[in-house]
């Protein structure tokens, strides 16, 4: 073997899960910055949408380039950042040296799966340059507009098409990832290690194994339905009728509304999907760092569990006002609401786990505290979007903005946040540096509360989503003190992941060496 | 007999457990596709039922005689492969695959009948409801690239077999896939071809 | 294997039977349900004997096909929106017939919410269980 | 600590700004609107005391234990956990059944039989208005037939006699206190009915004929905002809901007719 097949081999084409846990993790990291930009060149748009920018063609944002940097930064986060870090980067690295396993179950499988992955983030950030514009329909893709082709506008051509194919190539090797992590956790188990004494992290990656298993399989037949209308001229998600910049459509029999059905069966999982890893890191950290078990141990696991089974019955919740049966509605509403529950149980004990413990208020701790308190800020206005009656005004609304980034936007992130202060030692050997992750935290706690709590506000005067700018509408003026404010703190929590970064690369080289097992934890992993 | 993971809580082995799982979410995008058929066809009441006894109906019959021979020789190939005879083994999985080669060519041929002699497109077809060709095309052409990667993997199972590579586990998880692609045809055969049988 | 053989002429006989009802020209319905049950019974023995499922220990059939009867369950309750989704002018003539099958379709709804209660009321029925020990 | 004052502090400053909120509801104008706002309320209080005790709570932890040197706190406790859980399912259960019966006056509810009926039709990137004129019945439409220049965005076949005074319009004007249902459409993409003040949205979905019924009883003018994805021009599409008193929406429906009169025997001519 020559020395060039060694490297590639080791780093790039590696089996080894500690490596493939990392290619994931810088995955995510670079998809994360580049989404933190979007979002940031999102924000300013909105409040300057006029502004002369020197190198972009026509001087200037135009909207539908708002509208597929708005795409792009939800399809990114969501998928590529959200579905990555937590599940495969941290779940790849870590479930093997928790579970006292060589490797995962299926190591080729593994390689496969990431470079699948790698493959949909490559189509997906080529779509951006497509011909005739990246794709602008959204990260939910709603037909017509996404179904039938150039003649809708700007982004409809190559771009989505792009679009649809990276998310299948996503879906597909979330597929291959999520068989290998149920069949690791469940057969390679060190003798004598029961399923209800792993830890709570390993709960995490399973019960979003689980989810991501059956989800992702509704979302191909989906992705393969629309590329069909798309190229092929069949039409399943478009009616007889349709009248589309003066062309009459030949297309007849079809349903808008299954696609968002197939979509949101799959998507209201997929934030499971993110949320269910995170929710396990962060049992995991708030125990070693308060020095105490967990609270409720079999609790947490049910409650994980319940979410499993619930988290498939409410996708109707984001289609209440998409013409869907009413009846679904109220059916749907209910089950939403007992989401609420299980999630009820886990806050309680996590403040049960801090509740008398020996708290090491260290930068990993700081950031699992930050995510409980923004879980309990998200999750609140989700129990407003639940009751129909309320989403009736609310459904895309800047509060709906508002909700998920607090819970998925940053609570998620937050998660990833901890995990990397905590593993960081593990991995590397050495500490991060503690005065700037402690910077960094406060920052972006305060930050993040000072971007997504005004837009709940916003979502109160009824601004919509989605709007490229709000100079149309008299009602939408009067808010723009709100937007300004916003972007500057946007900008300002943007600016203090620079820190972060620093922290992250300076540290693998010069950080503090760290011993065997640092936190004191008593998982497996520290042991070795 | 069965050389099974450390810890398996069902005592099989990873890669069987493994195919399992690839099959419950196999299952679950037939069943999305066949709901999205199931949808589409109560959205329009006036739904084609065009499918003649003959050629339509025997041809399809015959596909699933085909098909369900092929599992049976398939589950023979597997009991070669535990009696250790690697000879039989690879016999039977040639009987399978030529099993598969003709259920796909007569899928094809069936297809070919129908774009060029009864002019049934994707987008278009002489009976009305343009979503029939669809949904047919969408179906058949899953299960039939199913069929299609079922017999390359047999193929390279062959292979090794006959040289030794493969163990009993991998003949068996091989064996899965072919036998739940049959089970998906015995959903699509009543569901596409028998619910539109000419009244 | 000489079961095998069996089953295997088992299967044939009930292809003939769903044929053979194919043309009893019943109504839509009757004739859906009659050929899904029987194409499940098909399923239901090729798992059993082809893939094994028969020689498995129990456990394993217990973890696999709750989630995929759950989820083709779930599945089903997005097709009272079917009938809704029609073309506004067929919708029209035949709005009268539309809303008996609505009705009919809404107790569908309930109806499928019931076994994700029955899991859930499972679920905690065991975690009960397993916390008194 | 510093965290515990910090999520203290959050706590205290969003409570602080619904309190004395800047931003908020522009003033109902129907009866589902107010029963909207008041179950707002009530889901706000709910929730609001949950949203402080939590973060209080957690605050309290932190500051508590931030210093603890004998570690004391138990690893689980059966009964409290099934107290929360029933806690908050009960809760859970009650709003939704209040929200529920507000839904059900939207969307189960007979429609009053004496409604009036205009059709709203969505296009790329307007709204359009069709009343049915003095016979009260909508003329047969056909596609072929839409163009927006000659101000015929429902493609309105004219030989149909029930078409003839059917009034296009671009601006919806309602007669207040009097019960309207609209019929939602769209001709291409997916858009979206907004008011405000009816506390009211709904997709107009193309394929689909979505009936929308409410009774305005505020005189006035408002936006409608297009809330769905629709392209381009989302940002732009946009209309008014003009609220009228009933006299004088009589006069102005008048007026249309007679115009209409004047053009079609201009036509005719
Ligand atoms: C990580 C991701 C994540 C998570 C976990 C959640 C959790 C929840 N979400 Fe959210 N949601 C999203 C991500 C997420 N959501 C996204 C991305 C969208 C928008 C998609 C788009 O359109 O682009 C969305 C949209 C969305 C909608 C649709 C809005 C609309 O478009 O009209 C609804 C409606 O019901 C909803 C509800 C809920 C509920 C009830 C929960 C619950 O699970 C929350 C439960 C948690 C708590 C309740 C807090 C903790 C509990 C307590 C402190 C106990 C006591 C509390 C009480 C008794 C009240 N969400
Ligand atoms: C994970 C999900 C996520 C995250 C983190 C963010 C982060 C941000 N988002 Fe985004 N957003 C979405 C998911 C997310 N968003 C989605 C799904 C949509 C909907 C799209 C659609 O409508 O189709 C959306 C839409 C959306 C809009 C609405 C657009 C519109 O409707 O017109 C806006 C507007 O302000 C916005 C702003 C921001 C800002 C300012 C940030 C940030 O700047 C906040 C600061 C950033 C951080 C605190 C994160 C830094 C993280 C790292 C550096 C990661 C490190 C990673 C590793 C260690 C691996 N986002
Ligand atoms: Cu029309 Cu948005
Ligand atoms: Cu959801």
């Amino acid at each position: 073997m020559t020395e060039q097949r060694g490297w590639l081999r080791r780093y790039v084409f590696s089996t080894d899960h500690k490596v493939i846990g990392i290619q994931y993790f810088l995955l995510a990291l670079f998809s994360a910055v580049f989404g933190m930009l979007l979002s940031v060149a999102m924000r300013l748009h909105l409040v300057y949408p006029n502004a002369r920018i020197p190198f972009l063609e026509g001087g200037m944002m135009t909207p539908e380039f708002y509208l597929s940097m708005m795409t792009m930064h939800g399809t990114i986060m969501v998928f590529f950042v959200l579905t990555t870090a937590p599940q495969s980067g941290f779940g790849n690295y870590m479930i093997p040296l928790q579970i006292g396993a060589a490797d995962m179950a299926f190591p080729r499988l593994n390689m496969l799966s990431f470079w699948t992955t790698f493959a949909g983030l490559m189509v997906l950030l080529s779509s951006m340059l497509a011909r005739g514009g990246g794709p602008l329909s959204g990260w939910t893709a709603y037909p017509p507009l996404s179904a039938v082709g150039e003649v809708a506008g700007p982004g409809q051509g190559l771009g989505q098409d792009l679009w649809l194919v990276s998310i299948a190539l996503f879906s597909m090797a979330s597929l291959m990832g999520s068989i290998n992590f149920i069949a690791t956790l469940l057969d390679l188990r060190a003798p004598g290690l029961g399923l209800m004494q792993l830890p709570l992290s390993c709960w995490g990656w399973l019960s979003a194994a689980l989810v991501s298993l059956l989800a992702f399989a509704v979302l191909i037949p989906a992705g393969v339905l629309m590329l069909l209308d798309r190229n092929l001229g069949t039409s399943f998600f478009l009616p007889a009728g349709l009248v589309v910049s003066d062309r009459i459509l030949e297309h007849s029999g079809g349903s808008p509304i299954l696609w968002q059905h197939l979509f949101w069966f799959f998507g209201h999982p997929e934030v499971y999907i993110v949320i269910l890893p995170a929710m396990g890191i962060i049992s995991t950290v708030l125990a070693t760092m308060s020095r105490k078990p967990i609270f409720g141990y079999k609790a947490m696991v049910y409650a994980m569990l319940a979410i499993v089974v619930l988290g498939f019955l409410v996708w109707g919740h984001h289609m209440f006002v998409s013409g869907m049966s009413p009846y679904s509605g109220i059916a749907f509403s209910m089950i939403t609401m007992a989401v609420g529950v299980p999630s009820a149980i886990k806050t309680f004990n996590w403040i049960g786990t801090i509740w008398g413990g020996r708290l090491r208020l260290d930068t990993p701790m700081l950031f699992a505290l930050g995510f409980v308190s923004l879980f309990v800020s998200g999750g609140i206005t989700g129990i407003f979007l639940g009751q129909p009656s309320i989403d009736l005004y609310f459904h895309d609304t800047y509060f709906v903005v508002g909700h998920f980034h607090m819970i998925m936007g940053v609570a998620a992130i937050f998660a990833i946040f901890a995990g990397t202060y905590y593993w960081f030692p593990l991995m590397f050997g050495r500490f991060m540096n503690e005065p700037m992750g402690k910077f960094h935290f406060y920052v972006t706690f305060i930050g993040v509360y000072m971007i997504f709590v005004p837009m709940h506000f916003a979502g109160f005067a009824g601004n919509p989503r989605r709007y490229p700018d709000f100079q149309e509408f008299e009602f939408l003026n009067s808010l723009r003190s709100l937007h300004v404010f916003m972007t500057h703190s946007a900008i300002t929590t943007a600016a203090a992941q620079l820190v972060f970064l620093v922290n992250l690369f300076w540290s693998m080289r010069r950080g503090r060496t760290a011993s065997g097992n640092p936190w004191e934890a008593a998982t497996r992993e520290w042991q070795g | 007999m069965n050389a099974h993971a450390a810890n398996s809580p069902f005592a099989i082995g990873s890669k069987k457990f493994g195919m399992w799982l690839f099959i419950v979410s196999d299952a679950l995008t037939f069943a999305t596709f066949l709901v999205c058929y199931t949808y589409v066809r109560i959205a329009n009441p006036d739904w084609p039922t065009p499918f003649d006894f003959s050629p339509g109906i025997v041809y399809a019959s015959a596909m699933t005689l085909v098909l369900l021979s092929s599992s049976l020789t398939m589950v023979a190939a597997v009991h070669a492969m535990r009696n250790a005879d690697r000879a039989g083994t690879v016999r039977w999985i040639g009987a399978t695959m030529a099993g598969g080669v003709v259920f796909v060519a007569l899928h094809l041929s069936e297809w070919l009948h129908l774009i060029r002699d009864e002019n049934v497109l994707p987008w278009s077809n002489p009976w009305g409801e343009p979503l029939f060709g669809a949904t047919f095309f969408t179906l058949t052409g899953l299960h039939m690239l199913h069929v299609s990667a079922g017999v390359i993997y047999l193929g390279v199972i062959a292979l090794g077999v006959g040289r030794s590579k493969w163990s009993e586990e991998d003949v068996e998880v091989c064996g899965l896939y072919w036998h739940f692609v049959d089970l998906v045809w015995m959903f699509i055969f009543p569901l596409v071809y028998l619910m539109s049988v000419k009244p | 294997m000489s079961i095998f053989v069996r089953v295997w002429i088992f299967l044939l006989a009930l292809t003939g039977v769903e044929v053979a009802l194919a043309y009893v020209h019943a109504s839509p319905g009757v004739m859906l349900a009659a050929l899904l049950g029987l194409s499940i019974l098909k399923a239901v023995y090729i798992i059993a004997y082809f893939m094994h499922m028969k020689y498995e220990r129990p456990l394993l059939k217990w973890a696999l096909f709750p989630p995929v009867i759950l989820m083709i369950l779930a599945l089903l309750m997005l097709l009272p929106d079917a009938a809704r989704a029609q073309c506004v002018q067929c919708k029209r003539t035949a709005e009268a017939q539309n809303a008996e099958r609505g009705v009919a379709l809404n107790r569908g709804i309930v109806l499928l919410l019931a076994p994700a209660m029955v899991v859930l009321g499972g679920l905690a029925l065991h975690a009960r269980r397993a916390s008194r020990h | 600590m510093l965290l515990a004052a910090l999520i203290w502090l959050v706590a205290i400053v969003v409570t602080g700004l619904f309190i004395a909120p800047r931003w908020w509801f522009p003033d109902p104008i129907s009866a589902h609107a107010r029963a909207f706002d008041a179950s707002f309320l009530t889901t706000l209080w709910v929730t609001g005391v949950i949203f402080v005790a939590a973060q209080i709570a957690l605050g309290w932890s932190i500051f508590r234990f931030r210093k603890n040197t004998a570690p004391a706190g138990s690893a689980g406790n059966d009964r409290l956990e099934l107290l929360w859980t029933g806690a908050a399912l009960v809760l859970f259960v009650g709003l939704a059944a209040v929200s529920t019966k507000i839904w059900a006056g939207v969307h189960l509810d007979p429609i009053a039989a004496d409604a009036l009926r205009i059709e709203a039709s969505g296009k790329q990137f307007a709204f359009n208005f069709r009343y049915a004129g003095k016979d009260g019945k909508f003329g047969r439409t056909n596609i072929k037939l839409i163009n927006d220049s000659t101000g015929n965005p429902f493609g309105i076949d004219y030989t149909d006699p029930a078409g003839r005074d059917d009034i296009a319009t671009a601006a919806l004007r309602v007669p207040s206190g009097k019960p309207v249902v609209l019929l939602l459409k769209s001709r291409d993409v997916i858009h979206n009915f907004f008011v405000r003040e009816l506390r009211l949205k709904q997709d107009l979905v193309p394929g689909m004929e979505i009936p929308l019924a409410f009774t305005a009883d505020k005189p006035g003018s408002y936006s409608i905002a297009c809330s769905e994805l629709c392209g381009l021009g989302h940002h732009q599409m946009q209309s008014q809901l003009i609220v009228l008193e009933p006299e004088e929406f009589e006069r102005w429906l008048n007026d249309m007719h007679d115009q209409l009169q004047v053009v079609t025997n201009a036509e005719a001519r």
